[in-house]
């Protein structure tokens, strides 16, 4: 298959680690077939999963940009997302309508949670992304404990005993399940599924990322993070740049999580979205992002090497040595990449 | 012992260059025990560069090493690090304090060479486990202070001192290492308050007499009479004189640091902008801009001129510029063609037509990482909407690609940059034409004036040609209002129309270019304008 | 004197490294867990028959006492090598006898058989300290446990 | 009169400002106490046991802010290293203090290896370890599964007792029961003082490690790390050698938070072989905070005063929020939310005093300015 091709290509321009990361998932490709893994399905899966992140790992783009490092603090945005999802079952929106509702409901949140987040980095320029993490942290602790106390009533929701605190996992059945997956969806033979939908959607977000950065202030965006002094002698309001910045991320973040629940089929609340932001940071990585540059393409190489490892692994594990080691080896993978962004001298100047 | 035949130290026909520019030619001079040596010169006149082939620093080493010898008690050595130096009893005290605030003056002064006992633990995981002798290291902190007679606590913590303590627990440190024979004080009254630096003065005196040799670098000439011995004179890395510190002036021995035959006088032309025509004016400025503060200059520009701001490092010439532009924090009053430019906020200085072209190039003038274009376009785009194609009636602004080419080209030719194409990213460059980038960037705004900070700073004389031959070109034709920073007084006679001398973070005077190279070099030395004929004192024009 | 203090410098660090180990090797033979089954069965062998008693009460170490009825079996469990037992019957004219012996435990076994007849009719340790290999529970296939992985995220306590 | 109080407000402002968490804390547990109505006896008796527990642990991390390296979240590494020597003598049948001991021994080589390799990686991670020791927990995190999961049990790494081995054959259970060595340390030598027992053992322990901090501090290593700690350059200028410096720094707490995971999870008698340890890193941090310790300054008293206030505030949170709503849930939540707000809270407030420590010689310029006007 011509991917064979086109990843090594990829990798070859990333330097060791993505070389490895990259070949790993080759290997696991020729080695389906061999222990009878369907590839058409693990392919497939690969794209599934590809469409659920995709738009997560992408809002880890205008913070790079803008110089705020990762975006450890994701969860910020995935909250909004869960706010606007859960309110719109709330409302009872059903179908395409919910899901379109559930963004709209979600962004006045993204909007505003990005804001204050984005000050409090302003205030720490330097130490992001520690700090990044821990806000996220917070906020998905404390909101822990607003899933519980807040008035929802749908009973889909609620604990069916108490009838008040929404229940850790709920089900986007009969709401926006699958509404992206399904969309103009491509079945070849009976295993090879494209979410056409879902990709499209993506793609349109990263047009719109693209455009942005084509625009004066994405320019502006671009600079503040390639040299902020450079960029306040130009006359940019760095910090006013940093916050947009942050906003946007922030509603990616939350726009991700949605995509994400339409496909997976339900909202996980409470500690769920609790390290999210690790498989993102480092699927931006793997596809070739530094802690101060990336781009579209990283996105998209990126997640989808990731995500084709994590679907890879298992199956073929599974059936070639009966035991599933996935999980360790996505540890080891996603914090050894950005460990290793970290520990970059070039890097470390910053 | 020998030390009476062969000289302490002795330096022969040195010689160093920087991958082609020469910053040092045939340096010759010794030194004998306990003998007090004034080096002065102007700024990159090679005094430190000198210094640092007598320490075998690195950045010699690395661009190539030195030419000549250096001989210790007669004998040629070959440092390769400044301990190397410290091992045969050299030590230097440097401008910049490299203490440890939380510790105390005498943690400080004994910093790894603490006295310590051996314990048990120490036996098992090495020396570093000894616990530190903190008696003994009171006794040698003040045995160290002592030898030079100044009254400092060594149980201060260096973050309570004031300034001038801070100096001599530097001092002390070199001291308190047994073996000290020649000590090296670059600018240590710099800093000082004036009983401070007698005292110090005395310490120095007290040291030669005990045998100690001093090379002292300042800018306090007076100084430099009062306490040396003999007197060294750099000038463009070669030394201009080498004499008895007592047959020597202020007066003479400032003009022999800046004195060069004024070649490029015909060169001038003749403008005088007139005083009723003042395009900009400031007061009061004041700028915190670490190692260059600005304590209160009062200058007006005259429109159409090229006002020169010189000055030695550190006294403030630079934080001018950069406070009027906001990039440091500043207080006081600018105002450009009658309206008041609120500081602390680039923009906008920028919207009022003024730009600046900032010394430090890598790190404020250039996207190292971005192509010329952006470099180039950026700040016009940003400030100007320039090189922006608009939709939706300027709702979305799009980069026009096309006009950012056309213009970098333009610059490009215009300016000669040397690049591979106006894609190559700026990192990628020359100094020199890194520095005409910055320029083009500035030109893009079409200013109506511009600062333009250490415009040839580390540029060779091919580009720094070309940069001067720019900015006059450009004030003539645009009649741009030119305002160039520049510690190369030469550079400034050579194009400037008047220029002011910054001192201690004060105006100290305005002279034409072509005054007398001696009366510059007394304002440089902080001599106030009353002092120099023909010079209006900046504070009251 | 320089190369001399080196040496030496190894030399402590050795000892040490060797102290280190050799406390490790103590602290494994002192800390050494077993579980003695006292057992009292008749047991024949090699043409011997040791008679299991009525009543006989055991007592390991400074453990509590224990009364196995013929045909009991209770354990007791020591740390250690060397440990002492003294039991108390009855003999063949209900006299009451109370004997203690001495005897060591094999370092790599974890439980080990102790017939209380063999030991007081006197037979070879070997016959009277016997290796125990606990039978293993084939009945109830037990059911593969889920491994949770992924950290709690605070949620435990402290 | 009027100046007089001035002052004191002033003095009473400044105090809170440096010691906003504590200050908070103690009011969190002063509405938090009476709301949960536990008796004072059993608080006491709980922040003793608590104290006991964690103090070990958390002392480990004072080492490395000595040196100017932040806190140390990969002191998860030791953790890790203590849980593996548990493991081992719980397989081997070693009990009571002896195997206590013996796990330490075991811990002390492994924790030197990972903590030597973490240092290494923070000495290329200049300028943001504590996001680098962070993430470099994670990642062994994996490795460490990987190991206990996958290669324990196995002929690499043999583990015979079955009540440790997961019923398919190979890696360890999710909870060891550590029966063998539990509160051996504690009950070694406990008094009742006034209905509390005091495990004046554990106590001991810790006291020598609080002696050996405090000594170490007068070490030349110790003075290097300070030296390091404050100014790397400077340091590096007077031949210390800084980057080997900051490695053993971080070695050393390692290997203390081997030994104190071994202590911690002796008082609590069971181990969660996979989440115990990183847990251990974000507590022990949070409770350090708590204790009014920054990301550059930190002393034992701060980590007494971190235990005990950070445990009040565990133990009657789930009970206060049963009786508020209701819900002990909430209480955990919020318990959980309160650990990671005060490290949030604590690293912004060190990089906003860092900035404000910046701007300060404009303002005095400033100063001087209007003088001169006046």
């Amino acid at each position: 298959m011509n991917m064979k091709e086109r990843i090594l290509h990829f990798v070859h321009s990333f330097g060791w680690p993505r070389i490895i990361i990259g070949l790993f998932l080759l290997l696991l490709f020729i080695a389906a077939p061999i222990v009878g893994v369907k590839v058409s399905t693990s392919l497939s899966d690969t794209l599934i999963r590809f469409g659920m992140n995709s738009v997560m790992v992408l809002a880890m783009v205008p913070m790079i940009h803008s110089g705020c490092g990762l975006n450890f603090g994701l969860p910020v945005g995935i909250i909004a997302g869960l706010l606007g999802g859960t309110l719109s079952l709330q409302l009872n929106f059903t179908g395409g309508l919910s899901f379109f509702m559930a963004i709209v409901l979600a962004t006045p949140f993204a909007v505003l949670f990005g804001w204050a987040y984005g000050v409090l980095l302003n205030k720490v320029k330097g130490g992001e992304m520690m700090i990044a993490t821990y806000v996220g942290f917070s906020i998905v602790s404390f909101m822990c404990m607003m899933w519980l106390l807040l008035p929802y009533s749908n009973p889909t929701m609620v604990w069916g005993y108490t009838g008040s605190g929404l229940r850790t996992t709920i089900s986007t059945e009969g709401y926006y399940y699958h509404v992206l997956n399904d969309f103009l969806q491509i079945k070849i033979g009976s295993h090879l599924v494209i979410p056409t939908g879902m990709i499209l959607f993506f793609a349109l977000l990263a047009f719109l990322m693209w455009a942005f950065l084509h625009t004066k202030t994405g320019t502006a965006m671009t600079a503040v993070g390639s040299n902020p002094v450079f960029a306040r002698a130009s006359g940019i309001n760095v910090d006013r740049t940093r916050i947009l910045s942050v906003i946007m991320s922030t509603w990616l973040g939350a726009v991700g999580i949605l995509v994400y629940q339409q496909s997976f089929g339900f909202i996980q609340l409470y500690m769920g979205p609790f390290y999210m932001a690790m498989p993102a940071v480092s699927a931006i990585l793997i596809g070739g992002a530094s802690v101060n540059k990336a781009s579209i393409t990283n996105v998209i190489v990126g997640t989808f090497l990731f995500q084709g490892i994590v679907t890879m692994t298992p199956s073929v594990m599974n059936s070639a040595i009966h035991t599933d080691m996935s999980e360790v080896i996505r540890i080891i993978v996603s914090n050894g990449m950005i460990l290793y962004a970290l520990t970059r001298k070039s890097e470390a100047t910053r | 012992m020998k030390q009476s035949d062969a000289p302490l130290l002795e330096m022969k026909n040195i010689s160093k260059d920087f991958f082609g520019n020469q910053v040092l030619t045939d340096v010759n001079f010794s030194l004998r025990p306990g003998e007090i040596l004034g080096l002065v010169g102007e700024n990159g006149a090679g005094k430190s560069t000198l210094m640092k082939i007598l320490f075998g620093m690195d950045v010699i080493h690395e661009t190539g090493g030195y030419g000549g010898q250096v001989l210790i008690d007669g004998k040629e050595v070959h440092f390769l690090t400044p301990f190397d130096a410290l091992a045969m009893g050299i030590g230097m005290v440097h401008q910049e304090f490299s203490l440890l605030p939380d510790f105390t003056a005498a943690e400080n002064i004994v910093l790894n060479r603490e006295p310590l006992r051996r314990n048990v633990l120490s036996e098992v995981f090495g020396e570093r486990m000894d616990t530190l002798d903190r008696k003994t290291m009171h006794e040698q902190a003040i045995a160290a202070i002592q030898r030079l007679g100044v009254a400092l606590d060594p149980d201060m913590p260096v973050s309570e001192m004031p300034v001038g303590h801070k100096q001599f627990t530097e001092i002390a440190r070199e001291l308190s290492k047994s073996s000290i024979r020649l000590l090296v004080l670059d600018e240590p009254t710099a800093v000082l308050t004036e009983q401070e630096a007698d005292s110090l003065l005395q310490a120095m005196r007290r040291l030669s007499s005990a045998g100690i040799a001093v090379i002292f670098i300042s800018h306090r000439l007076q100084e430099i009479v009062d306490v040396c011995d003999t007197l060294l004179v750099m000038r463009d890395g070669k030394i201009i004189k080498d004499v008895s510190a007592k047959e020597a002036d202020t007066r003479q021995i400032a003009k022999w640091m800046v004195g060069r035959d004024v070649s490029l006088e015909s060169s001038h032309r003749q403008f005088a902008g007139d005083d009723d025509d003042i395009v900009l004016s400031m007061k009061n400025l004041w700028v915190d801009m670490p190692g260059e503060t600005v304590r209160d200059v009062s200058l007006d520009v005259r429109r159409g001129e090229i006002l020169g701001i010189g000055g030695l490092a550190g006294q403030g010439k630079l934080g001018i510029p950069n406070g009027a532009m906001g990039l440091f924090p500043a207080g006081g009053r600018v105002v450009f063609e009658g309206k008041e430019i609120a500081l602390n906020n680039p923009r906008n200085f920028l919207d009022s037509g003024m730009a600046f072209v900032s010394e430090d190039r890598r790190g404020v003038g250039l996207l190292l990482d971005e192509s010329l274009e952006w470099n180039i376009t950026f700040t016009a785009m940003q400030v100007q909407d320039k090189f922006l194609r608009k939709f939706l009636g300027g709702l979305l602004k799009w980069r026009d690609q096309n006009s950012i080419e056309a213009v970098t080209d333009k610059y490009v030719r215009q300016l000669e940059i040397r690049c591979t194409g106006t894609k190559q990213r700026a990192k990628e460059l020359s100094g020199g034409n890194q520095q005409k980038v910055c320029l083009a960037k500035a030109f893009a705004v079409e200013p109506k004036l511009l600062f333009v900070s250490e415009p040839t700073r580390g540029i060779d004389i091919g580009a720094k040609g070309l940069v001067l031959q720019a900015l006059r070109e450009y004030n003539e034709q645009a009649g741009t209002t030119i305002v160039m920073v520049s510690s190369e007084l030469e550079e400034l006679r050579s194009i400037c129309d008047r220029i002011a001398i910054v001192s201690d973070g004060r105006i100290s005077g305005i002279l034409p270019a072509r005054s007398d190279s001696a009366e510059f070099g007394l304002l440089m030395l902080g001599a106030s304008g009353e002092q120099v004929p023909n010079a209006q004192s900046g504070a009251d024009v | 004197m320089d190369k001399v203090h080196i040496s030496r410098k190894i030399w402590i660090r050795l000892a040490v490294i060797v102290a280190i180990l050799l406390v490790a090797v103590l602290m494994f033979l002192i800390g050494k867990q077993h579980t003695i089954l006292l057992d009292n069965k008749t047991l024949e062998f090699g043409g011997e028959t040791y008679k299991a008693f009525s009543i006989v009460e055991v007592q390991v170490d400074k453990e509590e006492q224990l009364e196995l009825a013929a045909r009991d079996r209770d354990k007791a469990v020591v740390t250690g090598q060397r440990h002492s037992i003294t039991v108390l019957y009855m003999d063949a004219n209900y006299e009451e006898i109370e004997k203690t012996w001495k005897f060591s435990v094999p370092l790599g076994e974890d439980m080990l058989l102790l017939s209380v007849p063999a030991l007081v009719g006197g037979a070879e340790p070997a016959i009277w300290l016997t290796h125990y290999e606990p039978p293993v529970a084939a009945a109830a296939p037990v059911s593969e446990e889920v491994v949770v992985t992924e950290d709690a995220a605070l949620l435990g306590d402290f | 009169m009027s100046p007089l109080k001035e002052t004191n407000w002033q003095k009473v402002l400044h105090f809170l400002e440096n010691n906003t968490v504590p200050v908070l804390f103690l009011v969190i547990c002063a509405i938090g106490i009476p709301l949960s109505g536990y008796s004072a006896s059993y608080l006491a008796q709980e922040v003793v046991v608590r104290i006991s527990r964690n103090a070990f642990l958390i002392i480990a991390l004072l080492i490395p802010i000595m040196a100017g390296m932040g806190l140390n979240f990969g002191m998860t590494l030791g953790a890790m290293a203590g849980q593996i020597g548990l493991i081992l003598i719980s397989d081997w049948g070693i009990v009571g203090i002896p195997g206590m001991v013996l796990a330490m021994i075991i811990s002390t080589p492994i924790s030197m290896l990972l903590g030597w390799g973490c240092g290494k990686l923070l000495n290329m991670a200049k300028g943001r370890e504590m996001v680098t020791s962070y993430i470099i927990a994670f990642f062994m995190n994996g490795v460490y599964q990987l190991v206990v999961l996958y290669i324990m049990g196995t002929k690499f790494l043999p583990i015979r007792s079955s009540s440790l081995v997961l019923p398919r054959g190979y890696g360890i259970r999710n909870t060891v029961n550590l029966i063998g060595i539990r509160k051996s340390l504690d009950n070694l030598l406990a008094v009742k003082v006034f209905g509390i027992s005091l495990p004046l053992a554990t106590f001991a322990v810790i006291a020598l490690l609080c002696i050996f901090v405090v000594w170490f501090r007068r070490t030349k290593l110790g003075q290097d790390m300070l030296a390091v700690g404050q100014d790397m350059e400077v340091a590096r200028d007077a031949g210390i050698r800084v980057e080997h410096t900051r490695i053993v720094s971080i070695v050393i707490s390692t290997v203390l938070a081997g030994y104190g995971m071994v202590i911690y999870l002796s008082n609590i008698g069971t181990l969660n072989t996979y989440n115990s340890h990183s847990q251990i890193g974000m507590f022990s941090v949070a409770a350090l905070l708590v204790g009014g310790a920054s990301v550059s300054k930190a002393n034992i008293g701060n980590v007494f005063l971190g235990v005990t206030l950070f445990h009040l505030m565990f133990i009657v949170s789930p009970m206060a929020g049963k009786n508020l709503i209701g819900q002990a849930q909430l209480g955990e939540y919020f318990r959980v939310f309160v650990s990671y707000g005060v490290i949030t809270m604590s690293l912004v407030l060190y990089e906003v005093r860092k900035r404000r420590e910046k701007s300060r010689v404009g303002r005095e310029l400033a100063a001087g300015q209007t003088a001169e006007e006046a």
